[in-house]
């Protein structure tokens, strides 16, 4: 069985049922607490697990990473929340130099289970420091993982996924989908990392969609249909491990590939996956590999500028139909 | 202070208007210590703010015209409509800028210090943040340097008793984060934040102490805000009472009382400086209406000086 | 005329010579004054200038990098050392969201000249913690530029443009490089951002040599030379602006490439580069592009296991030879 | 004491015959606070070291064998040559490891202080720090959430005057690092670091009162090393007549007359133990050298769990 919730009840449910299953299971963050989170995310936590799990912090993000790093060697297993995905640049070094080295520079001993939560993307009119998706940049930090995902099925999964595993992982959750709507099942269930999945299949093209940017892509995937287009939707769901065969098999199907996603385009996840199929999957390609996502400038504040700079439906219908009327 | 107050209750209203589209952390009833502070600093002296910077903003000089418009994104405004609420500045005012990270602008306000250190320039800076703040590793490290380098440099901490919806003592472990100023070698001195001659008459003797050579000063200015945390804040976390307690202690209250009890005023005349108010907050809500958006163009500009070879995007 | 010098002077000289003619500039850092800096690059420097423009700091390098910015705000042109690069995740807010963002969010106008040169690389046996290139993760914040020098002669003009200029620069300075050798113009000169340039010409491939590899890539050079194989050497120097026009003419004469850098390869500077060669040279290409880098590892402490996941000159060859041979 | 000192000393001389290839920030003239402190916790407690951390290590329990063959790169070191002096632990010891960041472990140590609080266990935890790191932001961070949640941790800081090659007055702008415990709500203790006795009775306290609920302390042992910051540091900036004051007050000889003069040690007993750790550490050496380096594989295993698909490089 399964009911229809929203995103944000989604990763509400997944940490409500792992910290009822296991003590060591807590949520730390800034106003998470009796605020519920800015978001609403822990709304009612408070109440069903007092202050000791449900923790309020200071403003202080390399404490509260560290602290949870701390607590995780410890045996126990944090949910720290970084209110806004921006703000973990002040927590940076506990988490490039310290978390993400814990294992591999202990000689493969240590367990981290720690699971940071970041609110990624722009919420609209929140201007430059408060819209960042800055996912990428720890794709290139070896011994986190990272998940992304777009859906509250995928968001419950995997969060539960993070949080009984023994390692660490960035998990974001794009403030754009918090009030979404999907079906998730009513019995208890993980979705293991790096497995990406289908939203739609076609044969014209494949369109990658990381993270908040799924909705717009299925918006772009039924006007293409309408038009007799019919592309093939696949989100890997977690960028580190990533589900590359998956992508590359679609690509053999497709001969066609658009990464979409909110980060910048320069250095964003695209880049990385653009450059895996330029090397596994050149062969297939019957047109070039094209990226839709945000241009490279700091957010604006303005609406009308960012909705600009910021991937949406046509530019995925255009980079479609560029690739489909493209002639090698 | 008049002039703040209406600033912070028009835009909310105009934000409920539709006119604004982000959001808006007012600073009403923390008047006093942006207005004492900044009329103690001279006009070449720096300022840097905060997500809560409107008030700083028009104490130091801005004009509420171009704050509207910055607010209602249009491209007149001090951002060119890029900014918003949260990084609002005036270079040619010396607001280095209002700042969307907590505590983010205090070594910014070092650096400007440094440098009319290193110039030997009678310039100051004078950093504005929260109690929430005070425990994030910027503040202290910014701290330490000037505290080390003797830099013109004043910290100000508004103490409104809570950091969004936190109150302070579950923050830090101690009542007066003045005290957090010996660490760094200078002086902390606690004011009470809502009597605005109190804040005028210790930040004109921190300014004579940096401009003097003799470094930093931390002003604790206590306070309270009479608003949520951001517009459309449910404020679980106060009291009603609390609340009363604070606005029976309002600063621009208290100051009208004064000033009529001294004679420095007239009743009339603060009915006059109420109505000019009035009159140039709708002169700013009329000119940021007119003004037009930024063309799409401006979305791409800007990144980069004069000096690049525009290859980016 | 020309001098032959070390990377690791060219850098001084710029720094120097740039002190001398303006005396907006100045250096600040740990150690760089009485101690001449931990590489010794800026020997000599606080005799010239004295300890007010060469100034040691405290170790708070958020404190050091945010007073850069604010004393750039005040028309200061300050150079900042971050001693390795990894410490700069301790400065992350205050470069992805002061500096890179102050004048785009003041609608433009605020110059920041704050230039920070940071050490990056595998020094040998210095483990996780002190031999990362962090490059790529700033290629996604728009705002900063970045250079990414491989000889003294680009150290030295690529360093002068930087200082001389309006924006912020990272500058990373491969610790390898340091004590290389290399050709310098007596005169003053500078070199522009956004300009590639070839350290050798061929038709069999396109390699793309980022910072501290080009030694490695021009030994494979000389290797596949004496194979009768001609490769061509190019390596764009700055990494945004990136002179991409540049490597795709190359790969437009090649039909191959290969991209060499330090970084993990994951999320690495090499992931931009394939993707936008992937989206603008495809017709080209007669085989995949490839990736010679580190391994998704942290770097292990023990030199041999460091030297099997860093990129070395038989990695290149053999993915110049693979290339060579692959038929589509 | 005696084996922290000839282990360094040890190692120096091995890193200068090749069996060692990473750099070595030495602790020698500092063996008194390791010890002090390391002794006056329990076996379960648990410590964060630094770049200086050999001899918290060895004072905590850590066997000079596995470090050794860490230190020379072996499969069977401490981190299975992966880690070398900058990332040795050993958590069956509770040693969470040195660190290559300032002020990098100061967050690990009251992260693990809160899991022993919320688990009601009586276990503490220390972390070490020299005075550089002290101006941090991390450090800050750390100890306000500490003495906010009057965590069971020890804050101890190696005062060793300087932080690489500039003095430790020209990094912050006070003397006794240990007044700022103040700012978080704790007390702050000064002692000679160089006097075990009072570093084991100052470390007792601490933890006395951190088992009790009461909360963390900061201890600050002033000491000074011998060496340079690390091997090969040409040292341009101390004095020798500074250096030479110091070694007048050798923490290792004062002790050893110390035991001898109040009778508790005779000086044969003291001969012997100095034997036994040529002994140990010729053991180490030989352990180190029989051992061989960890196989290539290794290099890209160890980076996730076992949970994890492989899917990675
Ligand atoms: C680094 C960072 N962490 C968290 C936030 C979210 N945030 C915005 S304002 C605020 C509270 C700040 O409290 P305080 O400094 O007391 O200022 P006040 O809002 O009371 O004026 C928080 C947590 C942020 N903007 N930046
Ligand atoms: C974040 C960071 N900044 C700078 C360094 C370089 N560094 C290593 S040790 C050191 C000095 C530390 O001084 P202190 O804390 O007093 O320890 P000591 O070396 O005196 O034991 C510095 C600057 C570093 N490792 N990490
Ligand atoms: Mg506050
Ligand atoms: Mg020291």
């Amino acid at each position: 069985m399964s009911r229809i919730i929203t995103f944000s009840q989604a990763i509400r449910e997944a940490m409500v049922e792992e910290m009822r299953r296991n003590p060591d299971v807590f949520l730390m963050g800034e106003d998470v607490g009796l605020f519920g989170g800015v978001f609403g995310v822990s709304a009612g936590m408070f109440d069903e697990f007092g202050p000791e799990r449900v923790r309020d912090t200071p403003i202080s993000e390399t404490a509260i990473v560290g602290a949870g790093l701390g607590a995780a060697l410890m045996g126990m297993r944090p949910i720290v929340e970084i209110m806004f995905a921006d703000f973990v640049t002040v927590a940076m070094d506990q988490v490039v130099n310290q978390v993400a080295k814990a294992r591999y520079m202990s000689g493969g001993k240590a367990d981290a289970p720690l699971t940071i939560r970041l609110a990624n993307g722009a919420p609209g009119a929140a201007a430059s420091q408060h819209s960042q998706s800055p996912e990428a940049w720890f794709m290139n930090i070896p011994g986190l993982k990272i998940a992304i995902p777009a859906t509250p099925r995928d968001a419950k999964g995997l969060l539960k996924t993070a949080i009984r595993g023994v390692d660490p992982v960035l998990f974001f959750e794009h403030k754009g989908l918090y009030n979404t709507l999907g079906e998730v099942p009513d019995e208890d269930y993980a979705i293991p990392f790096g497995q990406a999945t289908y939203h739609c299949h076609g044969s014209a093209a494949t369109v990658i969609a990381l993270g908040g940017v799924l909705p717009t892509v299925m918006n772009a995937a039924a006007h293409l249909a309408d038009a007799g287009i019919e592309i093939e939707v696949v989100d890997p769901r977690t960028l580190v491990p990533l589900d590359i065969e998956t992508l590359v098999q679609s690509v053999k199907k497709t001969h066609r590939a658009v990464i979409v996603h909110e980060a910048h385009r320069r250095g964003g996840p695209g880049a990385e996956i653009a450059a895996l199929l330029a090397e596994q999957a050149l062969p297939y390609l019957d047109a070039p590999i094209l990226r839709v996502a945000t241009a490279n400038v700091p957010i604006p504040y303005n609406p009308d500028l960012e909705h600009a700079i910021l991937p949406d439906a046509n530019d995925v219908i255009s980079a479609v139909t560029n690739l489909i009327s493209y002639r090698l | 202070m008049a002039l703040i107050r209406e600033f912070e209750l028009r835009a909310i209203r105009e934000r409920r208007n539709g006119l604004i589209p982000g959001f808006i952390h007012a600073c009403v009833g923390q008047e006093a210590t942006a207005v004492g502070a900044c009329t103690a600093l001279r006009p070449d002296d720096v300022i840097t703010s905060t997500h809560r910077g409107h008030g700083h903003l028009i104490a130091k000089g801005g004009d509420p015209r171009y704050m509207m418009a910055e607010l209602a994104a249009r491209g007149v405004g001090y951002c060119g409509g890029k900014g918003g609420s949260l990084h609002m500045a005036d270079f040619n005012l010396g607001i280095l800028g209002a700042n969307g990270i907590v505590a983010g602008g205090i070594p910014m306000a070092v650096g400007a210090a440094l440098a009319f250190q290193m110039r030997n320039e009678q310039r100051i800076a004078l950093a504005f943040f929260g109690d929430g703040a005070v425990n994030e590793g910027a503040f202290h490290e910014a701290a330490n340097l000037a505290g080390l380098w003797k830099l013109p440099v004043i910290f100000f901490c508004e103490n409104n008793l809570y950091g969004e919806g936190t109150p302070q003592h579950r923050q830090a472990p101690l009542r007066d984060l003045a005290q957090r100023a010996a660490s760094y070698g200078f002086p902390g001195v606690i004011i009470d934040g809502n009597d605005v001659m109190a804040v005028y008459e210790a930040t004109t003797q921190a300014a004579e102490r940096a401009r003097a050579g003799e470094g930093p000063t931390f002003i604790e200015g206590k306070t309270y805000r009479y608003r949520g945390h951001y517009e459309g804040d449910p404020m679980v976390y106060r009291s009603q009472e609390e609340l009363a307690a604070w606005k029976a202690r309002d600063p621009i209250r208290r100051w009208r009382e004064r000033l009529l009890a001294s004679g420095d005023a007239q009743a009339s005349e603060l009915e006059i400086i109420d109505k000019e108010v009035q009159e140039q907050l709708d002169e700013a809500v009329a000119f940021a209406k007119a003004s037009p958006p930024p063309p799409l163009e401006a979305a791409l500009a800007g990144v980069y000086g004069h000096d690049h070879d525009g290859r980016i995007f």
